[in-house]
């Protein structure tokens, strides 16, 4: 095991959930506090946090959407944390981004302390900002998964999916070329993956609701291709990937005439039922595509002696 | 199909050089001008398919200071921010950034075609921070639809009924406890648009 | 020793450099401003003041008017204070007598403000007019060459450097890291434009650099020590134990062939792990030294020492093969070193987003050249991994370079050999081929007649950079291909493109270990880590440090022809100056003025040239005017101010500090 | 001439194979940077006498900067080294007279780094602006060291 529990414990994460994960992405919720709890490193959630900016501030008004980041970022500092965890990728990008130009212009930085201060804030750009792979990856450590592990995987092969705006244009959570990070972990509680080549190309965000046609055609892609490769679900750290690969299975088959029905699932949720997480607190039924392999993935309890 | 007598030449007197050096002036996309043209950004964009300029001809034409095809384009509206072009670009080009900053500019002076979605929803999401600190995924996609196309909402229908089915679409209305502080935050004159 | 004030008489010349220095700072003012100081005759500004008609005013100054300073204010001393010295030497003034200062690389080009910028170089001038005044007539010292000549890297650069010098009747040591020179020449089929056989060409020079009596030859071997300095270099060269004896080898073979792994095993390092060797081999049917060796690594001697030594029974009374050869060392005199250590492919690995080392039929360029051999891993055949001939190929420019990511250059070269592979590849196969570029860069003697032919034969040539290698198929027709998605930038439209080969034209860079190469020689690495040379245009294959050169590519990339031809230019420098015989050194040694030395000692150490002798009874410290390099290390340390340094007294560093600090 | 903004003098020490070949390459590639400072060219830098630090500071220079090449490359085997152990001893000397540290910089900078010689004297400009004159010959005798009477 790579660090010692109580240490981690006692260090502790705030974690900061982001619009998405209480609204479509709350399964994403719900099984990343089960799987942190199962690991005996309970989060704390940062209080009165605000919306990131994400993609659709940038493209308003740049400044404003690196004033969001900066009164996170102020806040988790305030709330004394070294370590600020965002699982969606849109508010690790975005805060990742604030922190950047902050540190790179000084004139962004001078707007941002300007303003942070008419709201009785000052600028605390410290704090290291986490997603959930990366934590579980180098600060539990592999071993350390193994071990807690108490179920056999009874599923299929899954493809491992990234997406784009965790591994890109940041570094620090994985390799920008060819994450593999997350089929590591995987690995380590028996899933089999396949060699997904399209791992981290993009869902097309919103544009499933904005210009259907076209993001429903990249999705289709995805599903293709993880199909082709003989993977039975596919596995995401992001809720809008998971929500648009989820969610549009009906309206995909609609357009191309073919049908899928592959379960999306969050790598939360995978390794927390491998822990020993029961199907309601991982949100295993709020999916919606796939539900019957779900169930019959997750449904039987099976503690193995043998598998460790 | 175009008009057999549509004139395509490009004067020089159309170009904007200041323009370049404003663009080049914002952070990210100080770059633009090591552009070497090579199309990888195209290439591996997942969208540049659906593109009437690909990506780097966008470069091209910010870098020769065609502004008006550059805000005009629906290439700007297409990019999904997923940084693949910059990851990638030999000249560390900033492709993404380019793209925001198009976007923005764009937005502020109202050169996309009317009840366009896109901006429509961009600029919700901005309002709906701004009062209440937080987005509500519900709300926001409701206000997108009834500002650019109503028949949107039809489609949704079935996805927006297996959601709340399954417990995942929340009507609640966010709002953070201290709203004054992002208000007092973007109290100051901005450029951008209220 | 210093004259009267009275007697300084200084003209100064202030350089327009064209419009380069005059556009920024203001000549005029400057000129005038000089006028105006103590000790100035005239002050001129002019046009180029390296051209002869500048030059030649500077004489007629000092013939006429009795100048017995100059001041010249134009370009970098590195570039042109030889030029001004030996105009002042040829008006009989001692050449040590000028003062130059950069006005252009540190001022002009460098400067916005032109008002500042013309005070700045009012400044330089005022501190030069101050420091010449203290110039002492000097001498040069002559230092004797010693004829012989180091060669390092047996590539077609140290080949072709070391038959010239030979040929010229001088003696040469040849040093080579591999068990055999050929280098990556040596790999090649053929070579563009002219497409004839790499080896045809090679060969020869190969059998005449071991044939010929001038020529040292030391393969499997590494300089790991140099000292001394022009015309007197000392170096160590070791000679890692081959297992062969090559003195007592005969080339029979007869060893490899009774070698106990009847089959070969070990991948093999020429063929890039494309075909397989024995433990005991040698590296290329055409290898010089025909002299085999053993790899301990995989021999069963080595391993368990329970061999029946097949190997050295074959080998019989000849007793060549030497379980127990040691490394030996090997030290020689040269006068100058010619570098020509080469440099290396780029890992193609590092460019993740082609695949290579996860599709096994995506290859490299040299990989290509080795499969295209007819002496290659299958003679000749170009085959996939499983054996069947490509249908299509697709070859990809500019891997590993014009890339902020990886390497930043062009490496001139791999637009070239793509030409020549497709050509090759399109004979061999059939297939049809794709070639893709960024700019298609021919700029060669014959170089793009030599891309019309290919125009011509029907290759593709798609211009954009491929964003990616995958087999993600879309349909039936990408199913089992390597698919290429790129922007083909002429049409506008991004493409997929199925294909069952893809070879990546990897770029050229310096070698991993070129910095510790570099501190070996003493030279310089530019910001790629290429060695430097002296000046890019006027002394190409001169380094910093005299009597070194450089020699293909380890200073940059390049094709044969320039190799060649600049091996040609490295032997020539050395030759020139062996036939000199001497080489003139910068009179700025160290000296000491006895009355004031202490015999403290405390110069001696710091010296790195060993030219400070003490003579502990007369408690004296002496430096020998040759072996002093001028550094003024011990100036600076002396306690007592009594080491001083030719051309850089300390009054006249302090005239130059008063110079630029006084308000004008 | 008056001057609106304090502009601070930097007295310059550059070795001949190193630095002074980078501010050529400044120069070559056209980078742009202060006119701040004066190159005294000295074979190596370990020809730097601690007094012509002293006599550039006492004369009324605001910084002095010496540039050398990096250890191990250095031209004359080690003579950056010995510029390195001197430059240190002076620091703390300077330090006892009350000269702030960012005054008197020793800077490795090679001959292929003509962009480091644009960054180093830019930031030395900066750094000497806020720090405002030294006025050193002003504020005291001038020290033992400092041989020439203005």
């Amino acid at each position: 095991m790579k660090a010692d529990d109580s240490g981690l414990a006692a260090r502790g994460y705030l974690y900061y959930p982001g619009c998405s994960l209480r609204a479509t992405g709350v399964a994403y919720e719900e099984s990343l506090l089960t799987l942190f709890r199962l690991l005996g490193l309970p989060l704390r959630e940062l209080e009165d946090w605000n919306c990131c900016g994400a993609t659709s501030y940038m493209s308003i008004d740049e400044g404003a959407a690196a004033l969001l980041s900066a009164r996170v970022l102020s806040l988790a500092r305030q709330q004394g944390a070294e370590d600020l965890l965002a699982p969606c990728s849109a508010c690790y990008l975005a805060l990742r981004k604030t922190q950047d130009s902050v540190h790179r212009y000084p004139r962004v930085q001078q707007e941002v302390e300007e303003s942070l201060a008419r709201a009785g804030l000052t600028l605390l750009n410290s704090t290291r900002i986490r997603h959930p792979l990366e934590v579980l990856y180098t600060d539990v450590g592999l071993p350390a998964i193994h071990t807690k592990t108490v179920r056999r995987w009874r599923g299929g092969q899954v493809a491992c999916y990234y997406g784009c705006q965790l591994v890109r244009p940041y570094e620090g959570v994985d390799k920008a070329q060819n994450p593999t990070r997350m089929e590591e972990l995987l690995q380590q509680v028996g899933v089999p993956v396949v060699d997904y080549a399209l791992k981290t190309k993009c869902c097309g965000g919103s544009l499933t609701g904005t210009l259907s046609e076209v993001g429903l055609r990249l999705n289709y892609i995805l599903l293709k291709e993880a199909a082709r490769k003989g993977a039975e679900a596919i596995v995401t750290v992001c809720p809008l990937c998971q929500f648009n690969l989820d969610a549009y299975q009906r309206d995909i088959r609609q357009q191309s005439g073919e049908r899928f029905d592959i379960p999306i699932l969050y790598f939360t949720q995978v390794l927390g039922w491998a822990l020993g997480g029961g199907v309601r607190e991982l949100g295993l039924h709020r999916a919606v595509s796939g539900r019957n392999l779900i169930k019959r993935w997750f449904q039987a309890h099976e503690p193995v002696e043998a598998y460790v | 199909m175009q008009a057999l007598t549509l004139r395509k030449m490009k004067f020089q007197r159309e170009a904007l050089p200041q323009w370049v050096e404003q663009i080049s002036d914002i952070p990210g996309c100080e770059r633009v001008y090591s552009c070497i043209q090579c199309g990888t950004c195209s290439g591996t964009c997942p969208l540049s398919i659906y593109m009437d300029f690909t990506p780097r001809r966008v470069i091209a034409l910010v870098r020769e200071g065609f502004r008006t095809e550059a805000l005009t384009c629906q290439t700007i509206w297409l990019c999904a921010s997923c940084y693949a072009c910059t990851a990638h670009c030999p000249q560390n080009v900033h492709i993404t950034e380019v793209m925001y900053s198009l976007k923005r500019e764009a937005i502020r002076h109202r050169m996309y075609p009317p009840r366009f979605p896109i901006p429509v929803l961009a600029q919700e999401f901005y309002k709906s921070v701004r009062r209440r600190g937080r987005n509500s995924e519900f709300w926001l996609v409701l206000r997108m639809a009834l500002r650019s196309n109503p028949f949107l909402l039809l489609k949704m229908i079935g996805t927006g009924w297996r959601l709340l089915r399954t417990g995942r679409l929340s009507l609640k209305r966010e709002k953070i406890e201290r709203i004054q502080e992002i208000q007092k935050e973007f109290a100051a004159p901005r450029e951008a648009i209220s | 020793m210093s004259e009267h004030k009275s007697d300084i008489r200084t003209g100064v010349y202030v350089c327009h450099c064209g419009t380069n220095i005059a556009s920024v700072v203001d000549v005029r003012e400057a000129a005038r401003h000089a006028a105006s100081l103590p000790g100035v005759e005239i002050s001129r500004e002019y046009k180029y003041l390296c051209s002869e008609p500048g030059q030649a005013l500077i004489r007629q100054d000092i013939l006429e008017r009795g100048l017995n300073r100059i001041v010249v204010a134009a370009c970098s001393p590195h570039l042109h204070e030889e030029t001004f010295r030996t105009a002042a030497a040829a008006a009989q003034l001692n050449p040590f007598h000028v003062q130059m200062i950069n006005i252009r690389e540190h001022n002009s080009w460098v400067h916005e403000d032109k008002a500042r910028a013309s005070r700045k170089a009012e400044k330089l001038i005022r501190a030069a007019v101050r420091r010449v005044a203290h110039h002492k007539p000097l001498e040069r010292v002559r230092v004797p060459i010693n004829p012989a000549v180091l060669v390092v890297g047996g590539g077609i650069a140290g080949i072709h450097a070391a038959l010239t010098v030979a040929n010229a009747g001088r003696q040469v040591y040849l040093v080579e890291r591999e068990p055999s020179i050929g280098g990556h020449m040596a790999m090649f089929d053929k070579t563009f434009p002219t497409l004839d056989c790499a080896a045809c060409i090679l060969t020869p020079k190969m059998s005449a650099v071991k044939a010929h009596p001038n020529i040292k030859l030391w393969t499997h071997s590494d300089v790991t020590d140099v000292q001394g300095y022009v015309g007197n270099y000392r170096v160590k060269v070791t000679r890692w134990p081959r297992m062969v004896r090559e003195e007592l080898c005969s080339g029979c073979l007869e060893c490899v062939a009774a070698c106990v792994f009847k089959e070969a095993k070990v991948p093999d390092e020429f063929n890039f792990g494309l075909s397989k060797r024995k433990p005991i081999y040698i590296p290329f049917p055409q290898a010089v030294p025909q002299v085999p060796l053993i790899d301990m690594e995989n021999c069963i001697q080595f391993r368990t020492g329970k061999c029946k030594k097949a190997c050295a029974q074959a080998c019989g009374d000849r007793k060549a093969i030497d379980f127990q050869q040691g490394e030996e060392i090997k030290e020689v005199d040269v006068g100058t070193i010619i570098v020509a250590t080469g440099s290396k492919t780029f890992d193609a690995e590092r460019a993740a987003y082609y695949g290579y080392g996860t599709y096994p039929n995506v290859y490299t360029s040299l990989e290509i050249e080795r499969l295209v051999n007819a002496c290659g891993p299958t003679a000749g055949r170009v085959v996939l991994r499983n054996g069947e001939t490509p249908k299509s190929v697709a070859i990809i420019h500019c891997v590993g370079s014009r890339d902020e990511n990886t390497n930043r250059w062009c490496s001139r070269v791999c637009c070239m050999y793509s030409l020549k592979l497709a050509h090759l590849l399109k004979e061999h196969t059939g297939a049809e081929v794709f070639n893709f570029y960024i700019d298609m860069r021919t700029p060669g003697k014959g170089f793009e007649e030599f891309y019309q032919k290919l125009l011509n034969e029907g290759v593709h040539f798609v211009r954009g950079r491929v964003a990616e290698v995958t087999e993600w198929a879309l349909d039936q027709s990408e199913e089992g291909k390597l698919v290429l998605r790129v922007e083909d930038t002429l049409l506008g439209l991004v493409r997929r493109i199925p294909v069952d080969m893809v070879v990546l034209s990897v770029g050229m860079e310096p070698h991993a270990d070129a910095s510790e190469v570099r501190r070996l020689f003493n030279i310089t690495c530019s910001s790629e880590g290429f060695f430097l040379e002296r000046h890019p245009k006027l002394a190409p294959v001169n380094t910093f440090t005299d009597g070194i050169f450089l020699a293909g590519s380890c200073q940059g990339p390049k094709d044969i022809p320039d190799t060649v031809a600049q091996a040609g230019a490295a032997a020539a420098e050395a030759l020139a100056l062996i036939g000199a015989g001497y080489m003139e050194q910068e009179p700025n040694a160290a000296y000491v003025v006895e009355d004031h030395c202490s015999g403290c000692g405390a110069c001696s150490a710091l010296c790195p040239y060993s030219a400070i002798t003490l003579d502990a009874g007369a408690r004296r410290s002496s430096i020998h005017p040759v072996l002093c390099k001028g550094c003024g290390t011990c100036v600076a340390a002396c306690p007592s101010g009594a080491i001083r340094q030719n051309l850089f007294e300390d009054e006249q560093i302090f005239e130059e500090i008063t110079g630029v600090l006084t308000h004008g | 001439m008056a001057e609106d903004k304090f502009e601070p003098r930097i007295v310059a020490f550059f070795c001949n194979w190193c630095t002074y070949l980078a501010a050529d390459l400044a120069g070559v590639s056209r980078l742009k940077y202060a006119p701040n400072l004066c190159v005294i060219r000295v074979m190596c830098s370990g020809r730097v006498d601690p007094q012509f630090i002293l006599d550039a500071l006492a004369k009324g220079a605001d910084g002095v900067l010496i540039g050398g090449c990096h250890p191990g490359d250095c031209h004359y085997q080690e003579g950056n080294y010995k510029a390195l152990r001197r430059f240190r001893l002076l620091q703390r000397m300077l330090e006892d007279l009350g000269i702030e540290r960012q005054r008197v910089r020793l800077e490795w900078i090679s001959a292929a780094e003509g962009s480091r010689v644009r960054s180093v004297v830019n930031s030395m400009t900066e750094d000497l602006r806020a720090l405002g004159p030294l006025r050193w010959n002003s504020r005291q005798a001038s020290p033992a060291g400092a041989v020439e009477a203005q």
